[in-house]
């Protein structure tokens, strides 16, 4: 059963150096507050795993975190390029960027495989790209029954999986609605999980659309308002479309980045209700 | 890219202004519009940016019943205004169904059920290769893109493909740096070769005009010129040697109607 | 897009002698009515297609419809055994059956590879069993990246996919709730798709744990109100029990079965709305 | 059977009845009882008939924070009766989530996410394999049984599994007929040498005793007898040698509070 503990301290429970960690939330429900977090406590030599890196992806990449990233589209959506993964890859800076990269459906099913106890997941995909010249992790297979050749990748098992989702019960069962990405999978898949939302309830109401996680698949949820901006959790929060388009000039400078980093997520402290 | 890469962005990151039309509409407006034209109904797997924007006026005008389908899992989504990320809020408020990620691949995408993919592009060649990974070689790039999102599957399933992408020589070469999506590999056969299913890229609309695949050779070649817009202008905005279909045709313009929808769509500013 | 027509018309214009038909409804939302006009329209040669073939198959094979069996569970849930399938197993009455055995994980996963346009699914299923041993879809697959044994089976792309939902709108899009067992992936699996529902409805509210199904992948949509009865529709009716165990001396016997089919389904028109 | 069988049918579909006991309950209810003893908490994957008896009486009287989870796709089901068909519309009504079919085998059972499987049996062997196929041959079978429903996957992943049924000649027989899901297969090793994640069968609970497997041959051995019933009666009821385990013991018998809260569950009379 999911324990409801405050964020800091379930950051520095579940993200070690070195660990493979996902944080998941398709354009919507991103985990920022857990990503800063983790800059925060200064880890180290990360593995991130994420089919859409975005702002805080770029944010865990300059400042040092990751040493192999793992996705499918690094962009800022709606405005253009991530500088500070770019100045990783094509610089270097500040640590070289290993980067494993595939496309989303092959991630998405990677992630299904590892919620599924599979080690691959079967797709129709990649043929005829140039992926599997640089990615190992995509291969070829025959179908047993037709001689069809496919795609293979392996399995997605972080060590730790993050999501936002819009609320908990106190005994950690987690509800999100909207758009859900892959976030159940990531969840399921990964050896340890967190959940940050927006409120901790007495009870989960029943929602449209709603997923449920029950809290005996999850290791902590903390409570986290606003977590998700300058995403947006649907019902809570709308997107800051503005923080978007500023992060393209406050990025593309080292500095200016430093300054911004220092100011807004250094010196700050995880909220903890 | 089909991944909310922005409109269009060039290789640099930065928007391609295209020059001003001596007409009453942009050369970014004959796009968009020629684009939406392109989809007469059945259901569109839509990219952000140019794509996204295309298709909303294509449902705004004359395919009313449009199913538009974003990667973000939305399916028959009908926003007031073009999303500005694939996961806009708006996207799921307006959508028939919203699915898992996992899912809108698996289930919608993959099995050839969606009429029409929508995408953009950093670099497209003359067999219609889409590039949206790297400028320069993949271990030491010049520019690194944000990479495939679901634009390598979208080519290879959809029924056919439709691109939007501005006419320039740093974007129409003669083989793309990084294949991150299939148009018809290396030329005739190769789809069927690679068990692709979907007929592949049928059209690509520019600021300058339509290409479209040779029915023998697969090459993409002019069939259309937007008024104002030379073969001499369109060839110069080319990395192979362009050749111009036999039937070669000015396209149409935008008639007042799909103006002032586009224009609605973009706040009045021209997009 | 679905066109809302008459269920007598619909099973007429989907279902012809020798196709692969699924009915499919876990334990909720039996797709009764539809099967009762499969039977009044006289098909055979019919290759059945269910997880758990229960009453309604009982009749079907009873009455002559069916060639062969695709299934993984076929009993009276809560009660004990379809005596018409088996007499049609064990003595051959009124015909033949062959059967193809599955388990239930073996038939969703076949089912997920349909609507994924797969040729084949993986899972970790059937090893050490005799299912393999008498079942020919069942076929080894190795793990081209752990060198793993798992097991393949090949996609189920039925001719026809009939289910029953609560409700439609005049477009033909469907929501269902509750169980929503395998529906989905039954009608994105078949070539051709029949639902019949509660009501059709001028709008489909949102509803918590709802299923939508777009009119798009839908070929006929059919009200028939009642039409899962003995099983049930959430919202609308609740599980006939005693029908389902007064079936087992009905169907125990070959005269009173054909007595009770002729009464109840044969001289009954289909409901047309 | 798992998936709603009845209440473990005889080979010949009719429920067997057990003798009366001399106690103020009966073997069945002594054979429920100690069933539900052995859900300590955790999770439960739930076969309808007697597993869903006993999990539902865990639930109600020392394991209130059981997760049941039915192969319906109901996780965390809390109904007030237990449910006649594993699809009740209780079940869906009380649950924590409700996911399809596919989704409770893939992502929930498959993985070995669930600490318990709970099924039923029309035939069980000394390895503790499971028949529920057919009796007879498959192709000219003397009885066709439902057939595998949840149970072969159940059986693989779940962390272990518990067996509940009533003991006979004609059920406890030295190699089952069909082999619908694995015990220990031919003996030990097999589990692993096929790959199957799970610890296998751990218990199997009858009417007259508790079986185990023996840590070293992996054959089924009688380690209780409930009380009342002799090893003599117990090996009558046996198709193989059945053996004692050193330490047999007699089951504590259900408490007051425990066959109070049974016959609540059972609408008083005595399942």
């Amino acid at each position: 059963m999911a324990t409801v503990i405050p964020l800091a301290e379930a950051v520095a429970n579940l993200v070690h150096d070195g660990d493979s960690v996902a944080l998941e939330g398709f354009t919507h429900l991103i985990p920022y507050a857990a990503g800063h977090e983790i800059i925060r406590q200064g880890r180290r030599d990360l593995t991130l795993i994420r089919m859409t890196p975005d702002l805080i992806y770029d944010q865990l990449i300059g400042m040092g975190c990751a040493r192999r990233l793992i996705f499918s589209w690094g962009g800022n959506p709606g405005v253009g390029s991530l500088h500070r993964f770019r100045d990783a890859v094509q610089n270097r800076w500040p640590a070289p960027l290993e980067v494993e990269e595939h496309s989303h459906a092959g991630i998405a099913n990677a992630y299904v495989a590892g919620a599924s106890g599979l080690p691959f997941a079967v797709l129709r995909g990649y043929r005829g790209t140039d992926l599997p010249v640089h990615t190992a992790t995509v291969k070829p297979i025959t179908c047993p029954f037709t001689g069809e050749e496919l795609t293979a990748v392996p399995a997605i098992n972080p060590d730790v999986a993050i999501v936002h989702a819009q609320r908990a019960d106190r005994h950690g069962n987690v509800q999100l609605w909207g758009i859900t990405g892959v976030q159940k999978e990531a969840v399921l898949a990964a050896r340890r999980s967190l959940v940050t939302v927006e409120e901790v309830v007495e009870e989960l109401e029943p929602h449209p659309g709603a997923v449920t996680l029950p809290g005996w698949v999850i290791t902590h949820v903390s409570e986290a308002p606003g977590g998700s901006h300058p995403s947006y959790s649907a019902g809570y929060s709308v997107r800051d479309n503005d923080f978007y388009q500023a992060w393209d000039a406050i990025a593309r400078d080292r500095e200016s980045f430093l300054t911004w980093m220092d100011e807004h997520v250094l010196t700050r402290e995880a909220a903890r209700p | 890219m089909t991944a909310s890469g922005g409109q269009s962005t060039s290789t640099s990151g930065e928007l391609l202004m295209s020059a001003p039309s001596p007409q009453s509409y942009t050369a970014d407006e004959m796009m968009t519009v020629a684009a939406a034209r392109r989809l007469r109904g059945g259901s569109c797997f839509v990219g952000i940016g140019l794509p996204s924007l295309a298709a909303n006026l294509a449902r705004r005008t004359h395919a009313p019943d449009l199913v538009l389908i974003y990667e973000s899992g939305t399916i028959g989504a009908k926003p007031d205004l073009p999303p500005l990320s694939i996961g806009d809020g708006v996207l799921a408020d307006t959508a028939d169904s919203v699915v898992s990620v996992p899912e809108i691949f698996n289930y919608w995408l993959q099995p050839g059920r969606i009429d029409v993919g929508f995408l953009g592009a950093a670099q497209i060649d003359r067999y219609a290769n889409i590039n949206t990974t790297v400028i320069g070689p993949y271990e030491d790039p010049k520019v690194r893109l944000p990479g495939a999102g679901g634009a390598p599957e979208i080519a290879a399933s959809c029924g056919e493909v439709t691109v939007i992408v501005r006419q320039s020589p740093r974007a129409f070469v003669d083989r793309v740096d990084f294949v991150t999506s299939v148009g018809f590999g290396s030329g005739p056969g190769d789809r069927e070769r690679l068990g692709l299913r979907g007929r592949g890229p049928r059209t690509v609309i520019t600021d300058l005009g339509i290409l479209e695949p040779d029915p023998v050779t697969c090459e993409l070649v002019l069939t259309h010129l937007h008024p104002g817009v030379t073969l001499e202008r369109a060839r110069a905005a080319t990395g192979w040697e362009l050749a111009a279909a036999p039937g070669l045709r000015e396209t149409e313009p935008p008639a007042d109607h799909e103006l002032a929808a586009l224009r609605a769509l973009t706040g009045g500013h021209r997009s």
